[in-house]
């Protein structure tokens, strides 16, 4: 009875499942859920090799249907396999948009070593990519996010941040609750940091 | 393109303002604007006519067409015509919505102004509503939109293109189902994950 | 099923890694996505032509090895999907959902139908099944089905957007009405200068809430994975790229 | 105020630099027309507006990206020294960051699909001549390290333990844009006999008339100019 409870290619589906479901902004890699894939995706093909050579050497076709639905099992393994890690490669590349190159110590612990470099290649292509642009003037594409609307913005101080030095050399000390009239541009990513909020 | 990047588009049109202060022409990139002589009018791009007014270094002139009179003909007219009637700006809402808000004290009956832009608004969206049932009932997958204007067509963007794109799809789907009842594979909407080749034990 | 195959739906409809720079695109399926995957888990009822060697394990009501003629087993899409229409193992059984609204379509009154009750996927699990059907209905369904609800779409989208749909749309038109919320909302925010606002980044805002939750549940400290260790990690330094 | 005359001089002469740089990348073909960059910001305004509506990577825009950035560092250049509460200041840095925006928007609208759909762009890039590529080379160098990043990180967590992959399936797991779907359009300049149905249905377009269609029929009329897309 409960031999297709569970049939070939669902614990793959369940990967996907998992990772919508969790409400993180990167669940926590699935190290042993993605071992058992694979296992399972080994199993499958070494039985189809077996088998398909016994069928080559006899030409009985009676477990042909068996192996294509193994075969349709192990893409559908695959399928699911990679689309998993397709979908975390989306949030990993988000987070270098939206935290910079340094992602938060906690976050990059639901990281496998292999995402860690990717990673950091991402981060490092997109920033040589950006200095490259106009014949090596480079634009931060990660800032002037929005239609500018002023050159100065009214923001606050959310946290004790520190010094912070402007273009032209003025440094501002950057205070929980204090107020400031700053350069849009410049501030934009502490803004987006949260550091700063931007309130007109 | 969500409507502040609309609003960014339409910050080019030129408005006239009557600056306080003078100064030679500056050469912007995007074309010169200027000489600036104090109370006489001069055009500029709106967004710049925004930054003036903020900094109190200028009067913005309301252009012709935002006054009552005007404004109530356009909406008769829009009510009366099946088709969508030609604005006397193509970003006629971003210029009613920054300069009303910009420079409230500069546009005479600004309230009233802004309930009748905000109808004739609404009269074109709903129109638009309405052109669409009939045009997508119509089983079409083209349609003309003259004299719509950008923010308008933002009112039923994505929604509008997505719907059509997937009617289309499924259109197709159906159409080729009916060619062809032995086809195999091509479901699922163009990438369809089957290739059966005979090689499934490949090494 | 239908449990199993709405919270896949609620699922599917979480978009996660939508964020300011993705402007998300049309649904239009391709090799990873999981709407698609999660469509092709759905199970098609199929009726055995033929005795199937060592098949038996598809069969959960039977014991034996071989999968018998004449038994009716329920299949996953994705395997499916890889066989002939007129393959010889299988006769495809299809549901009757469709069917059931042919009436209504004929009529062009589908907008009072609760169409994600009926399927959550009611439009691309109909998409892999056009093909099986002889009659050619199921495309001529969907496809009128959709047309017809349209302008039912926009209109709830615009005046009802914060009652939610629940399960009265397939995961399509769940998007679809998703996205014309969104307009609105940001058309609305226009409407009333409040959307020119430099905002915290998204995965910023979630990240600091966490940790602030983090650091309210346990305050014996050790408060999650480098809690506040790295609150001052950005230094006085701008960040760079 | 000589001092800001002299600054409106030398803003004003920049024009006439940028003339003379296309002119002179340009000068093989015999008529190379001068551009001004007013022109420039047109083109480059078009660009960022088709891009951001068309499903596919549209043709790259080096050409007047570097002029206009050559032009934004030249007037920063000019313009370090003014006051920064001087009037001219404050409004050439405004155009300025207009300017920056669209270019920035522009960049990632392009990086965006370049990521979502890098093997079809390249795979279609590798069959174009050098004048028709989509890819810029530094996008192109870019795709190229994104496909092989995202191959190694795919190889190592997964890849390198399952079977060999068989023939057609790199195929199936390129990702490309539906070309199909349904974009806002304008006319540029009359244009006849435009197809605008499955069943070979035709129009004439008229000179800034409005349409909404699918894409592929109207690709051409993008890459030529005849209309632009909103």
């Amino acid at each position: 009875m409960s031999r297709s409870n569970k049939m070939f290619g669902d614990k793959a589906f369940d990967l996907l499942k998992d990772l919508k479901r969790s409400a993180q902004t990167i669940p926590a890699f699935d190290d042993d859920g993605v071992r058992q894939v694979l296992e399972e995706v080994k199993a499958i093909f070494e039985e189809n090799v077996a088998q398909a050579s016994s069928y080559s050497s006899s030409g009985d076709r009676s477990l042909w249907p068996l192996l294509n639905y193994r075969h349709a099992a192990l893409q559908r393994n695959k399928r699911c396999l990679l689309a998993y890690l397709y979908e975390r490669m989306q949030r990993i590349k988000a987070m270098r948009w939206e935290f910079g190159p340094i992602i938060p110590s906690d976050i990059k612990q639901a990281l496998c070593e292999p995402e860690v470099q990717f990673f950091n290649n991402y981060s490092k292509s997109l920033a040589a990519y950006m200095r490259s642009i106009g014949d090596g003037k480079g634009i931060d594409l990660t800032g002037n996010l929005r239609p500018p609307k002023s050159l100065y913005i009214e923001v606050r101080c959310l946290e004790n941040y520190g010094k912070f030095e402007l273009d032209d050399g003025e440094i501002i000390h950057l205070k929980k609750n204090s107020q400031h009239y700053l350069p849009r541009a410049q501030v934009e990513p502490l803004v987006r940091q949260g550091v700063l909020q931007h309130i007109a | 393109m969500d409507p502040t990047i609309v609003e960014f588009i339409g910050e080019k049109c030129m408005i006239s303002i009557i600056p306080n202060f003078s100064n030679e022409p500056l050469h912007l990139i995007y074309g010169s604007v200027g000489p600036f002589r104090a109370g006489f009018p001069v055009f500029v791009p709106l967004w710049l006519a925004a930054h003036l007014r903020k900094q109190q270094k200028c009067r913005i002139v309301p252009p012709e067409w935002m006054e009552m009179e005007t404004l109530e003909e356009i909406k008769e007219e829009e009510k009366r015509s099946k088709f969508f009637t030609k604005m006397p700006s193509e970003h006629y809402m971003v210029v009613a919505q920054l300069v009303m808000s910009t420079a409230p004290d500069d546009v005479p009956r600004c309230e009233e102004l802004r309930t009748i832009i905000k109808d004739i608004f609404d009269i074109r969206e709903s129109k638009l509503r309405t052109s669409i049932d009939a045009f997508i009932k119509g089983e079409g997958t083209y349609a003309k939109l003259d004299n719509l204007t950008l923010l308008e067509m933002h009112s039923v963007r994505p929604i509008l293109p997505y719907s059509l794109d997937h009617i289309a799809r499924y259109q197709r789907m159906a159409t080729a189902s009916q060619r062809d009842t032995s086809m195999m594979n091509t479901t699922g909407g163009g990438t369809g994950t089957g290739s059966m080749s005979n090689s499934f034990f490949t090494q | 099923m239908a449990t199993d195959s709405r919270e896949l739906q609620d699922l599917a409809l979480k978009h996660k890694s939508s964020c300011f720079y993705l402007s998300t695109m049309n649904y239009f399926p391709n090799y990873y996505s999981i709407e698609d995957i999660f469509v092709t888990q759905e199970k098609v009822e199929c009726k055995v032509n033929t005795r199937l060697q060592r098949m038996g394990f598809l069969d959960a009501g039977a014991e034996t090895e071989d999968l018998e003629p004449g038994r009716t087993i329920n299949l996953p899409l994705w395997y499916i999907k890889e066989l002939k229409v007129n393959n010889a193992y299988f006769t495809i059984a299809l549901p009757d959902i469709y069917k059931n609204v042919h009436k209504a379509v004929c009529e062009a009154e589908t907008t009072h139908i609760e169409l994600g009750r009926l399927h959550p996927f009611f439009y691309e699990f109909g998409c892999y099944l056009t093909p099986y059907d002889r009659n050619h209905v199921i495309g001529r369904i969907i496809f009128e089905t959709l047309r017809q609800r349209v302008r039912h779409l926009l209109d709830i989208s615009k005046n009802d957007a914060d009652s939610k749909p629940d399960h009265r749309l397939d995961n399509i038109e769940a998007k679809l009405h998703d996205a014309g919320v969104r307009t609105n909302t940001l058309y609305i925010n226009w409407l009333q200068m409040s959307g020119n606002n430099i905002r915290i980044s998204e995965l910023v805002e979630e990240h600091q809430k966490k940790r602030k939750r983090a650091d309210r549940s346990d305050d014996e400290g050790g408060g999650g994975a480098g809690g506040s260790g790295d609150m001052d990690m950005p230094t006085g330094k701008k960040p760079s790229w | 105020m000589s001092e800001s005359e002299n600054l409106e001089e030398a803003l004003n002469e920049q024009e006439l630099n940028t003339e003379a740089a296309y002119a002179e990348e340009d000068n093989d073909d015999e008529d190379a027309e001068p551009i001004t960059a007013q022109k420039v910001l047109e083109i480059l305004e078009t660009a960022w507006t088709n891009e951001m509506c068309a499903p596919e990577l549209l043709q790259h825009q080096t050409d007047m990206l570097e002029l206009m950035l050559s032009q934004v560092a030249h007037m920063e250049e000019q313009m370090k020294d003014l006051d920064k509460n001087d009037f001219r200041f404050v409004v050439h840095q405004m155009e300025l960051e207009r300017i920056r925006y669209i270019m920035a928007s522009y960049l990632r609208c392009r990086l965006q699909k370049i990521e979502a759909f890098t093997q079809h762009i390249i795979n279609q890039d590798a069959t174009r001549d050098a004048t028709d590529k989509r890819l810029s080379p530094e996008e192109a160098k870019y795709a190229q390290e994104f496909a092989s990043h995202v191959d190694e990180y795919f190889n190592k967590v997964a890849t390198q333990y399952m079977p060999n992959q068989q023939r057609g399936e790199a195929e199936q797991r390129v990702v490309a844009p539906n070309l199909m779907s349904h974009v806002f359009l304008k006319a540029n300049v009359a244009v006849s006999g435009v197809i605008v149905g499955v069943d070979d249905e035709e129009v004439d377009l008229a000179p800034g008339s409005q349409h909404i269609i699918p894409y592929q029929l109207v690709s051409d009329l993008i890459q030529k100019n005849q209309a632009q897309l909103i």
